[in-house]
C-alpha cells in the first residue's frame, strides 16, 4: 500500500494532471470534430428563409476563399459537414432577398462542431 | 533582522513586482485581444479577451512536433548538464597539477560569445555527423561552466570527515560520489536542471543554423512564422511567447525550493 | 608503501581527468577550436568562396587605425559592463526585502525571477513597445503626468538608446541576480546578527559589518555574470535596436556578428573576435590583480 | 531522491524519443534532390505544395526540399551552408546581398540559360531582370517585384484642404508641413536598404561616380537637401521613425492614422491594412513619388555555385517565376511577379478580390526607367553601412549635414578603395 505513495510528489502530480487534462481534451475533440456547422437563415423581418445559399469560406493570408456551399431547407436550417478549419467565415445569400454580412466564427480546434445560436440574418439589398 | 514595519516591506515589494510584471501583463493582454500595440492611447484593460490566438498558434506551426523536439533537446541538455557538470565539479574539488589552468580555461571559455563560433562549430558538428539531429542541437550546451562551479561549491560544502571515513572503510570513489555526494547535492542538481532547461529551451541561433529539416525544428524557431510582413500576427506572436514561456516557469516553480538552496551552497560556501 | 600510495594517486589522477574529459571535450569542440579558427583567420584574407591568402596584420591595422565603429562598440561594451553594479544593487535591495520573514515571499521571489526564463526575443519586442516614442507606455505615463510634451524617442536617440537597452537588460537579469544574492543571504548564520544586536549595533552597522562582507562571494559571482553578459548579450540588442541608431548601442559582440554575416567580412570579424577575447583576458587578469582573494572565491563558486 | 528518479525517467524518455525521431528522418536519401531556400514566406506552404506537384509533372524523379528563413538570419544560415558545401541550390534573395556573393564567384551565371530559353526570358520585364546583372552577367531571375511608392492618408489630406498627391519634391514637403501638428506628422519613409534614395534622386544627387569607384554624393545640393530633411525631421514634419524604425514601427504608425504620406513599397499596404481597420480605397491613396523615382525592393531566384543539379534547379526556377507557377505565387503571397503574362492574370485577380490594393500595385509597373538605389556595388552592404549611420546622425540632429556628408564620403571612399 505504501509502495504507491512515492507517486504523490509535485512532479508526478503536475505532469500527471497535465497528461490527464490533455487526454480528456483529446477525447472531447475526438467526439466533436465532425466539422458540422448547423444554423438557420432568417430574412430581414426574422422569418425563416428556404433555399438560401450558405457559403463557408476559409481565409488564406488576406482573402477569403469559398470552400463549401449548402442550401437551406423549408425551415431555413442548414447543415454543413466535414469542414477542417479552426476559423470559418459564413455568409448566406438569397438573390431575391439579400445577403448576410460575412461573419467570422473562431473555433477551439480544427473541424469543431458549431451550432449557431444566432441565425444568419439576410439584409435586404446586400449581396 | 530588520526593524522596518511589514507593511512597508510589502509596499516596496508590491511596487517592484508591479514594475516587473507590467511587460508580462502587456504580453498577456495582447495575446488575448490581438490589438495593434502601436495604437494610441493604449487600452489598459483587455477588451473582449479570447483564447483563439492560442488556437491559431497551435495550427500555424506544427506546434506539437516542435514541442516534442524542444522537450527532447532540453532533456538531453539537462541530463548532460547534471551528469557531466557533476563529474567535472567533483574533479575540481580534488587537488591535482594543472587545476589552476583548467579553471582559467573554463572561465575564459565562458567569454567566447557563441555568435563568433558559428561557422567552425557548424563544420565540427558536420564532421561528427550530428547535423539535423537532437544531439547536435544539444551537445554545445551539454556542459556549462556556471553550473560546474555550482556543483563544485556544493561538493566542497560536504564535510571532509564524512568522505574520509568512507574512504577508510574502503568504499570506492564512484560509490562515494553516487551514494554520498550526489544525494547531498540535490539543490545543485535542481539548479542545474532549471538553468540548463532555460538555456536550452530558449536557444535560437544554434538550432536555426544546424537544422534544415522542418520536422526537427524547435519551438523558438517557430517564431519566424509570426514575424512575417504581410499578415497581422500580433496576437498570435504574443500568444506564442506565452506558450513558450510556460514550461520554463513550470520547471522553476516545481524545483524552486531546491533551486534556491542550491545556489546558496553555490555562492556562499566558497 | 610508497609504491602503493603512488599507485593510488595515479588512479585518482586518472579518475579526475576522466571526469573532466567530457566537459573539456565539449568546450574544446565548441569554444576553443572555434577560437583558434578565428585566430588563424584574423591573419588571412578569407571568404566562403575563395581560398585564403596571408594578410599579416592588415585587419588589426584597419581596426585600430580606421574603424571608428570598433572603438565605439568597444566603449559601449565597457559602459554596459560598468552598469552591472546598478543591476546588482537593485537586486540586492530586492533580495534583502524578500529575505525578511514575511507572508508570501515565495510569490514575490517567483515574480521577480519570472523575467529570466522569457525568450529574449520576446523581451526585446515588448521593451521596444514600452519605449516607443508615440504609443509606448513609458511615454504615455510621462505625458499623462505632464512631464514631457512630445514623447521621448528612447531607442531612437543616441543619448538614451544605450541606457534604455541597459535597463531592459537589467530587467531581464535582475531576478537571476536576486536569487544568487538571496541564497548568499540565507547562508549567513542568524547567530552573528543576534550577537551584534546584543552588542548594540544598529541595523546599518550590522548590514555593513556582517551582511556585506559575508555576501562578497555572491556579489562577485553576480559581477562575473554581469561581465559575461556584456560580452555575450546579443539577442536583446539585436532585436531592440540592431546596434542603432548610428551604432549608439553597438556592442563588440553585435558588431562582430554584423561584420561577419551582414557585411561578409569573416576575416575582419575574426580579428575583432581575437581583440574582444584579449580584452576579456586582460580584464580577468586585472580583476585578479586588484581583488586578490576575491578571484579565488569565484574559482570556488 | 525525487530528483534522481526524475532523472532516470527523463533519460529513458529522451533516448526513446530520439531513437524514434531519428529513425523517421534517416529514410529516403538516395534520390536526386534540389533545395530551395526562400526569404521569410513561411505562409506559402500550400503554394509550395502546388509548385512541387507542377514540378513533378515534368521531373518526377527529383525531390524538392524547401527551407524558409527570416531575412535577419538568412545570410547567416546561407553562408554557413556555403562554407560546409551544402548550400541550397536555389535561393530567393532581396536587396543587395547577392552582389557580394556574385562578386566573389558564389553564384551561377544564368546568362547562357536565359539566352537558351528565349521564350521564357522574353516573358520577363527586362527592367526587373536587369536589376540582377553584375559585370555583364545575369545572376538572378525576378521572382516577385515591388518598388517604393507614396501612400497617402486621404482623411488627413482632406483636413488640410489638399487634393491629390504631390507632383514635385517641393510640393511633397509643403503638403507634409501642412498636415503636421500635434500627434500628426506629414511624411514618413522606410529606410532599410536604399529605400529612401528617391529623395536624393529627385534632387539629382548620385551616390557614386558612374564607374562605381568613388563617392559622388557630397555636393552643395546634397548638403542643402540633408539640411532641409533634417530640419523637417526636427520639426516633426518628417516623422523621426523614418530614420530609425525598420518595418513594424513606420507601418504601424501609418496604420494608427497619424501620418500623412508614407513612402514605402507595395507590400506595406497589406500590413498596415491588417493593423488599421480604417484603411480602404476611400481613405488611402497610392501614387508615384514625385518625378516617378523609386527604389526597387524586389526578390529574385538565384543559383548557388555549388549546385549539383543545375538543369533541374533551372527548371524549378523557371516554373516558379513564370506562367502558372508565378500566378500561384502571386495569389499565395499577394505580390506581383516578374512575368508579364502572370501579372496580367494577377491584376484581374486583385481587382476582383482586393480592389483596394490595385492602385498601389499599378504604380509597381510604371516608370520602370526610373529605378534608383540599385547600384551593382560589390560591397553594397559595406557602403550602406558607411553611409547610412552618418545620414541618420544628421537627420536626428546630432551632426550638421556638412559634417555628416564629409564623414560619410570619407568612409564610403575607404570602403570602395579597400581590398
Amino acid at each position: 500500500m505504501l509502495r504507491w505513495s512515492f507517486l504523490l510528489n509535485r512532479y508526478v502530480v503536475t505532469f500527471g494532471t497535465i497528461a490527464v487534462a490533455a487526454a480528456l481534451w483529446n477525447l472531447y475533440i475526438a467526439f466533436n470534430d465532425d466539422g458540422i456547422v448547423e444554423g438557420r437563415v432568417v430574412g430581414p423581418s426574422g422569418q425563416p428563409v428556404a433555399g438560401a445559399e450558405v457559403i463557408l469560406s476559409e481565409r488564406t493570408l488576406l482573402v477569403t476563399e469559398p470552400r463549401q456551399r449548402v442550401t437551406t431547407d423549408e425551415a431555413g436550417t442548414f447543415t454543413i459537414t466535414g469542414h477542417r478549419y479552426h476559423r470559418v467565415w459564413l455568409k448566406a445569400v438569397k438573390p431575391e432577398i439579400g445577403a448576410s454580412p460575412q461573419t467570422e466564427y473562431r473555433l477551439y480546434f480544427r473541424g469543431a462542431n458549431l451550432h449557431l445560436e444566432e441565425p444568419l440574418r439576410l439584409e435586404a439589398g446586400a449581396s | 533582522m530588520t526593524r522596518y514595519p511589514k507593511w512597508a516591506i510589502h509596499l516596496g515589494l508590491a511596487i517592484i513586482c508591479t514594475l516587473m510584471l507590467i511587460p508580462f501583463y502587456w504580453v498577456l493582454k495582447t495575446s488575448l485581444t490581438g490589438e495593434n500595440i502601436f495604437s494610441y492611447p493604449p487600452a489598459i484593460l483587455p477588451e473582449n479577451p479570447h483564447l483563439f490566438y492560442y488556437v491559431d498558434v497551435w495550427y500555424s506551426i506544427p506546434f506539437f512536433r516542435y514541442l516534442v523536439n524542444s522537450v527532447v533537446v532540453s532533456i538531453i541538455v539537462v541530463v548532460g548538464n547534471v551528469v557531466l557538470n557533476a563529474m567535472a565539479g567533483y574533479a575540481l574539488t580534488r587537488d591535482f597539477t594543472g587545476k589552476g589552468s583548467v579553471i582559467m580555461l573554463f572561465l575564459s571559455c565562458m567569454m567566447i560569445p557563441f555568435q563568433v563560433t558559428i561557422i567552425p562549430a557548424y563544420l565540427i558538428t558536420k564532421e561528427l555527423g550530428l547535423l539535423n539531429s537532437h544531439l547536435g542541437m544539444a551537445l554545445p550546451l551539454c556542459s556549462t561552466i556556471v553550473c560546474i562551479f555550482v556543483f563544485k561549491a556544493s561538493f566542497d560544502a560536504i564535510p571532509k570527515s564524512l568522505i574520509d571515513a568512507a574512504r577508510i572503510d574502503g568504499v570506492p570513489d564512484w560509490m562515494i560520489i553516487f551514494r554520498i555526494m550526489v544525494p547531498l547535492s540535490q539543490s545543485a542538481i535542481a539548479t542545474n536542471i532549471i538553468l540548463a532547461f532555460i538555456w536550452s529551451w530558449n536557444n535560437f541561433l544554434w538550432p536555426l543554423i544546424i537544422i534544415r529539416d522542418n520536422d526537427m525544428q524547435t519551438l523558438p524557431l517557430g517564431l519566424a512564422r509570426f514575424l512575417t510582413v504581410v499578415e497581422d500576427t500580433t496576437g498570435a506572436l504574443y500568444a506564442f511567447c506565452i506558450m513558450v514561456l510556460v514550461p520554463g516557469l513550470m520547471i522553476f516553480l516545481l524545483a524552486q525550493k531546491q533551486f534556491i538552496a542550491g545556489l546558496t551552497s553555490g555562492a556562499a560556501k566558497g | 608503501m610508497a609504491f602503493a600510495i603512488r599507485k593510488k594517486r595515479t588512479r585518482e589522477l586518472l579518475l579526475i581527468w576522466f571526469f573532466l574529459a567530457p566537459s573539456l571535450l565539449i568546450f574544446a569542440l565548441y569554444r576553443i577550436i572555434p577560437l583558434l579558427w578565428n585566430g588563424v583567420l584574423s591573419f588571412e584574407f578569407w571568404s566562403p568562396y575563395k581560398p585564403a591568402e596571408f594578410a599579416g596584420l592588415y585587419h588589426y591595422e584597419e581596426m585600430i587605425l580606421y574603424d571608428d565603429v570598433f572603438w565605439q562598440s568597444f566603449w559601449n561594451t565597457a559602459v554596459f559592463m560598468a552598469s552591472a553594479p546598478i543591476g546588482i544593487l537593485f537586486a540586492l535591495v530586492i533580495a534583502l526585502l524578500v529575505d525578511t520573514p514575511i507572508r508570501g515571499r515565495n510569490v514575490y521571489r517567483t515574480i521577480v525571477f519570472m523575467s529570466y526564463p522569457v525568450m529574449t526575443v520576446a523581451v526585446g519586442i515588448i521593451w521596444q513597445w514600452l519605449y516607443n516614442e508615440d504609443v509606448g507606455l513609458i511615454n504615455y505615463i510621462l505625458r499623462s503626468l505632464g512631464m514631457s510634451g512630445r514623447g521621448i524617442p528612447f531607442l531612437n536617440s543616441s543619448t538614451y538608446a544605450l541606457p534604455a537597452v541597459i535597463v531592459a537588460s537589467i530587467w531581464q537579469v535582475v531576478g537571476f541576480y536576486m536569487i544568487i544574492l538571496l541564497t548568499g543571504l540565507q547562508n549567513i548564520p542568524q547567530s552573528l546578527y543576534e550577537a551584534a544586536s546584543i552588542d548594540g549595533a544598529s541595523a546599518w552597522q550590522r548590514f555593513k559589518r556582517i551582511t556585506l562582507p559575508l555576501l562578497r562571494p555572491s556579489i562577485f559571482l553576480c559581477f562575473v555574470i554581469g561581465i559575461i553578459n556584456s560580452f555575450t548579450n546579443f539577442d536583446l540588442i539585436y532585436v531592440m535596436t540592431d546596434g542603432g541608431p548610428s551604432h549608439a548601442t553597438e556592442l563588440l559582440v553585435t558588431y562582430i556578428y554584423r561584420v561577419a554575416f551582414k557585411l561578409g567580412q569573416f576575416d575582419y570579424a575574426a580579428a575583432l573576435t581575437i581583440v574582444n577575447f584579449a580584452f576579456f583576458v586582460f580584464l580577468a587578469w586585472l580583476a585578479n590583480r586588484l581583488s586578490g582573494g576575491e578571484a579565488g572565491a569565484v574559482e570556488s563558486t | 531522491m525525487t530528483l534522481k528518479r526524475l532523472t532516470g525517467v527523463a533519460i529513458g524518455t529522451a533516448v526513446a524519443m530520439a531513437v524514434g525521431l531519428g529513425a523517421t528522418s534517416a529514410l529516403a536519401q538516395s534520390q536526386k534532390k534540389i533545395s530551395i531556400m526562400t526569404w521569410n514566406i513561411p505562409y506559402f506552404e500550400e503554394g509550395m505544395k502546388k509548385w512541387i506537384d507542377l514540378y513533378h509533372q515534368k521531373r518526377p524523379d527529383v525531390q524538392v526540399e524547401w527551407i524558409d528563413k527570416k531575412g535577419t538570419e538568412f545570410s547567416t544560415f546561407y553562408q554557413t551552408q556555403v562554407v560546409a558545401g551544402t548550400a541550397p541550390d536555389i535561393i530567393d534573395i532581396q536587396g543587395g546581398l547577392w552582389l557580394e556573393y556574385a562578386s566573389q564567384g558564389g553564384l551561377v551565371d544564368l546568362t547562357p540559360l536565359m539566352q537558351r530559353d528565349k521564350e521564357y526570358t522574353a516573358g520577363l520585364y527586362p527592367e526587373f531582370a536587369n536589376g540582377w546583372r553584375f559585370e555583364g552577367k545575369n545572376y538572378g531571375v525576378p521572382f516577385y517585384i515591388s518598388k517604393t511608392l507614396l501612400f497617402y492618408n486621404k482623411n488627413m489630406f482632406k483636413e488640410a484642404g489638399l487634393s491629390g498627391p504631390p507632383q514635385t519634391f517641393d510640393q511633397l514637403m509643403q503638403y507634409a508641413e501642412k498636415m503636421t501638428g500635434g500627434e500628426k506628422s506629414g511624411l514618413m519613409t522606410l529606410n532599410f536598404d536604399w529605400l529612401y534614395w528617391p529623395f536624393f534622386a529627385v534632387n539629382g544627387i548620385e551616390l557614386v561616380t558612374p564607374d562605381l569607384k568613388k563617392a559622388a554624393f557630397n555636393t552643395p545640393k546634397a548638403v542643402a537637401l540633408v539640411e532641409r530633411l533634417a530640419k523637417a525631421t526636427q520639426a516633426g514634419v518628417i516623422n523621426k521613425i523614418s530614420w530609425t524604425g525598420r518595418w513594424v514601427e513606420p507601418n504601424g504608425a501609418f496604420a494608427a492614422g497619424n501620418i500623412g504620406m508614407l513612402h514605402a513599397h507595395a507590400p506595406a499596404y497589406f500590413w498596415f491594412q491588417s493593423k488599421g481597420p480604417w484603411v480602404n480605397a476611400d481613405t488611402v491613396g497610392a501614387a508615384n513619388f514625385p518625378g516617378g523615382w523609386s527604389t526597387p525592393n524586389s526578390h529574385a531566384l538565384l543559383m548557388s555555385k555549388g549546385t549539383k543539379h543545375p538543369e533541374e534547379a533551372w527548371d524549378f526556377m523557371k516554373l516558379a517565376t513564370s506562367g502558372e507557377g508565378a500566378f500561384i505565387f502571386g495569389t499565395g503571397s499577394n505580390n506581383l511577379t516578374g512575368d508579364k503574362a502572370a501579372n496580367a492574370r494577377l491584376m484581374k485577380y486583385f481587382e476582383e478580390k482586393i480592389p483596394a490594393v490595385v492602385p498601389a500595385l499599378k504604380t509597381q509597373l510604371e516608370n520602370l526607367d526610373k529605378l534608383v538605389g540599385n547600384w551593382p556595388l560589390a560591397k553594397d552592404a559595406q557602403v550602406k553601412e558607411a553611409f547610412y549611420p552618418e545620414l541618420q546622425a544628421a537627420m536626428m540632429g546630432e551632426k550638421s549635414a556638412k559634417e555628416a556628408l564629409d564623414e560619410a564620403e570619407k568612409k564610403v571612399n575607404r570602403v570602395l578603395q579597400r581590398r
